[in-house]
């Protein structure tokens, strides 16, 4: 249970967000949207305690996550507009950098089949840097999976990806929810999630 | 580890750290960083004949002599060591005999260096011209150097 | 125990990184080696002029080549994010700052110590000396790198300055640079070295104090601003 | 003592007191200076040379103090989060800068006709030369990132990092062989200096402080208004 308490946030004597309010129950997912500017990633940065607002708090299963980041960080999978795959390694051998730092229960043959669901097996080997944009986020998408955490916070998640992976993107989401995941994320297109109560949230400026 | 561990160990291995750093400098800091030697210094150094060195000391009385225009002869001592130098050129104003002296050059024997440059060193001690003369009549002027 | 599996997984991955472009490191020592010619070409090569010049000239352009590789640093992973990444894994940023240093330590500082004897062939200095250089720059090197990763994280969002970097390492490795080639010129007994070894260890154990401090610190003010 | 860490506060407070200092700085400058190269004696040694110590020193005094002052703030705004300290250290730096400065022209002036020489490189001065170049790369370092939340905070650990460098300067005349002098007003009880020459040394001191505060006070108040009108 993710509990959003009146957070609000400035830059430079700039008011970004302003009581905010949000409550976030297991199989919940929340929707945001908002045109450009009006602090969407900002709210996602502070959910992830990467920005301290200057006012307001959240709480993760009743405890504030000031007390508890690292209990927190670990119920917590981010997923950014930057794709944070190094150019220099392979696909595989940033699966398993993630992995390792996550210490993740998945299995090798496990990531075999999620590469291949998603058409990258044939790069298993190759260098990020040789991938297209597309197949750069859907890389970056398999953390979500390897990472097996309860909250899925996606910045911008279906930019750049064909229908296909939307597809199975949006499937996996739903397998996420059903488990009692829970999910937030941004997206200027509505994707349609069939069966899940979505709840939309405008940030006015 | 949580997050707040893991600061505790790094302030703790810090503050080791911290503690080391201050007793390796302080506890060294006399005959490290040298703007010039001392006469006994120089004996105990690894200097050679033609190095360029500085050495420093107090001109002993009597020992400064004009040889030629601008060209001078004179002896640097400390406590119990000495050194001849000879130097061409002007000296600084404040170059007196029995006062504090550093001079830059080659060494060339064991206890003669030639100078290309001479500071004058003055020390912290600042007083009227006047009240100079009246201890020095009292005797009350006998100020030790090191 | 899953932040040393963390903490092992992000090292692993620098070396990985720093193996891959290892032709991008190889072009510093390479800009060390040019450097030390241009010198004899421009100093010419007498003997004894370069014997007693040579240990300042070769920390002075290991300075410069260090100068060359603060970006490699931070940028590269605060600009993808990675940093945000590693650091909800559970790890701080003090302690990503240090697993980086160790990782640098060994790509860009380590491989001197093949080089140091080629730089000694070049300037006609004697290889008495060697042992001692090698000493101090064991040394000068830890110190080095820590200041390297302050300056690398304090210009991170800085894009205007690229100057800024360099200087930041110059002003602050003066004393690494004083007490490392003091230990040859003035070097006359064995008492006089122990005292500049003790202060250069001094000097080394304040910065390896300060500096996961100080990056991990400056980290996280441009995350926050990014 | 709140005006010291509150804008609002600090601008009522320097505008009670604004005034009165002026004034007294001064006058406070105007008898060092009759002081100092009129009414003292010359030195035993140095003769009228020794008036250049009037300037040398307050300065020297003050570019220490500066830089003691930011590095203060800076780990209070550091730690607190109080955005005016880096308001105050972006104000002050060049101010120590210039003090630092003019320590370093008279201190030369001096010691070309004291030592025979403009500059050597022992402890003492060189460490005085890199406190002039880290006030340098401090206003530099805050004026090449764009972000000025970022720049602000990031030169407040470049400030904590340089202040390693102050017990230096003032000890490196004890700790090594130095061509500079030690300290003559280490011991307060007594001085290795004669009072007849303390006397306009303490007044010139004084003298500069305030000038040091009134134009901190002035530079403050226009980065405060800088930072209402961005």
């Amino acid at each position: 249970m993710l509990l959003v308490n009146n957070i609000y946030f400035s830059r430079q004597s700039k008011t970004i967000l302003k009581d905010i309010n949000l409550s976030l129950p297991p199989k919940g997912i929340i929707h945001l949207t908002g045109n450009n500017g009006v602090g969407k990633t900002t709210l996602l940065k502070i959910i992830c305690k990467i920005l301290n607002p200057d006012e307001g708090d959240i709480f993760w299963n009743g405890k504030n996550i000031k007390k508890n980041h690292y209990d927190f960080c670990k119920n917590i999978t981010f997923i950014m507009d930057k794709n944070t795959s190094n150019e220099n390694l392979t696909v595989y051998e940033n699966i398993i950098f993630w992995k390792n730092i996550f210490s993740s229960q998945i299995k090798i043959n496990e990531i075999d089949s999620i590469l291949k669901v998603l058409g990258l097996l044939q790069y298993r080997n190759t260098s990020t840097i040789h991938l297209s944009f597309g197949e750069i986020k859907k890389l970056e998408l398999i953390r979500l999976i390897i990472e097996q955490k309860k909250l899925w916070v996606l910045d911008e998640p279906f930019v750049g990806l064909d229908l296909k992976s939307v597809e199975i993107i949006l499937q996996t989401i739903t397998n996420h929810l059903d488990l009692n995941g829970m999910v937030i994320f941004t997206s200027h297109t509505l994707p349609t999630i069939p069966n899940i109560n979505t709840l939309n949230l405008e940030i006015n400026e | 580890m949580s997050l707040r561990f893991q600061r505790l160990l790094l302030i703790f291995l810090s503050l080791i750290f911290l503690t080391a750093s201050i007793f390796l400098i302080l506890f060294n800091s006399k005959k490290n960083l040298i703007f010039f030697y001392t006469p006994s210094e120089l004996l105990n150094s690894k200097t050679q004949i033609n190095d360029t060195i500085r050495i420093g000391g107090i001109v002993k009385k009597d020992s400064l002599k004009n040889i030629e225009d601008n060209k001078y002869v004179f002896i640097i001592q400390d406590n119990n060591n000495y050194v001849r130098v000879s130097y061409t050129g002007i000296l600084p104003d404040l170059f007196r005999e029995e006062q504090g002296v550093v001079v830059q050059g080659k060494l060339i024997k064991i206890d003669k260096i030639k100078a290309d440059r001479v500071f004058a060193k003055h020390d912290e001690n600042y007083m009227p011209t006047s009240i100079k003369k009246q201890l020095e009549k009292n005797k009350y002027w006998n100020k030790s150097y090191q | 125990m899953s932040s040393l599996n963390s903490i092992l997984g992000v090292f692993l991955r620098e070396l990985k990184i720093h193996y891959r472009s290892f032709f991008n490191i190889l072009s510093i020592f390479l800009f060390f080696i040019l450097s030390i010619i241009i010198f004899v070409f421009a100093i010419g090569s007498n003997k004894e002029l370069l014997n007693q010049i040579g240990v300042g000239i070769i920390w002075t352009i290991i300075l410069l080549s260090n100068t060359l590789s603060i970006k490699k640093f931070f940028q590269n992973d605060f600009d993808d994010n990675s940093l945000i990444i590693i650091h909800m894994s559970g790890l701080s940023y003090e302690i990503i700052a240090l697993i980086k240093m160790l990782a640098i330590w060994i790509f860009l500082q380590a491989p001197f110590f093949i080089i140091l004897p080629i730089a000694f062939l070049l300037l006609e200095m004697q290889f008495d000396n060697l042992k001692i250089v090698y000493l101090s720059f064991l040394i000068g090197s830890v110190i080095i790198t820590c200041i390297s990763a302050i300056s690398g994280s304090m210009n991170l969002l800085n894009k205007r300055n690229f100057s800024m970097g360099g200087l930041i390492i110059m002003i602050l490795s003066i004393p690494v640079i004083i007490f490392g080639v003091n230990i040859i010129n003035v070097s006359s007994n064995i008492e006089i070295i122990k005292a500049q070894i003790n202060i250069l260890l001094g000097i080394m154990f304040f910065f390896l104090a300060i500096s996961p401090w100080a990056s991990g610190l400056c980290i996280k003010i441009s995350l926050q601003n990014k | 003592m709140k005006f010291l860490i509150n804008p609002n506060r600090f601008t009522k407070f320097s505008d009670l007191i604004f005034k009165p200092l002026i004034y007294l700085s001064s006058v406070f400058l105007i008898i060092g200076i009759v002081f100092a190269f009129f009414l003292s004696p010359d030195d035993y040694q140095q003769g009228a040379t020794v008036r250049i110590m009037y300037i040398h020193v307050p300065a020297a005094w003050i570019a220490i103090l500066t830089f003691f002052i930011m590095t203060l703030y800076s780990i209070i705004g550091l730690a607190f989060k109080i955005n005016f300290s880096f308001i105050i250290n972006s104000a002050i730096a060049p101010i120590g800068a210039v003090f630092t400065l003019i320590c370093i022209i008279t201190g030369s002036l001096w010691g070309k006709p004291m030592w025979g020489t403009w500059w050597v490189w022992d402890a003492r001065l060189t460490s005085v030369a890199i406190l002039f170049l880290l006030y340098l790369i401090i206003i530099f370092l805050k004026n090449s990132i764009t972000n000025i939340n970022v720049s602000e905070k990031i030169t407040a650990v470049l400030i904590i990092v340089g202040s390693i460098n102050l017990p230096i300067i003032k000890f490196s005349v004890d700790w090594w062989n130095t061509l500079h002098q030690p300290a003559s007003i280490s011991k307060l009880s007594s001085p290795s200096i004669d009072p007849s020459m303390l006397r306009p040394l303490v007044i010139m001191t004084i003298a500069f402080m305030l000038l040091a505060i009134v134009i901190g006070i002035i530079r403050i108040k226009a980065e405060i208004l800088k930072r209402k009108l961005r």
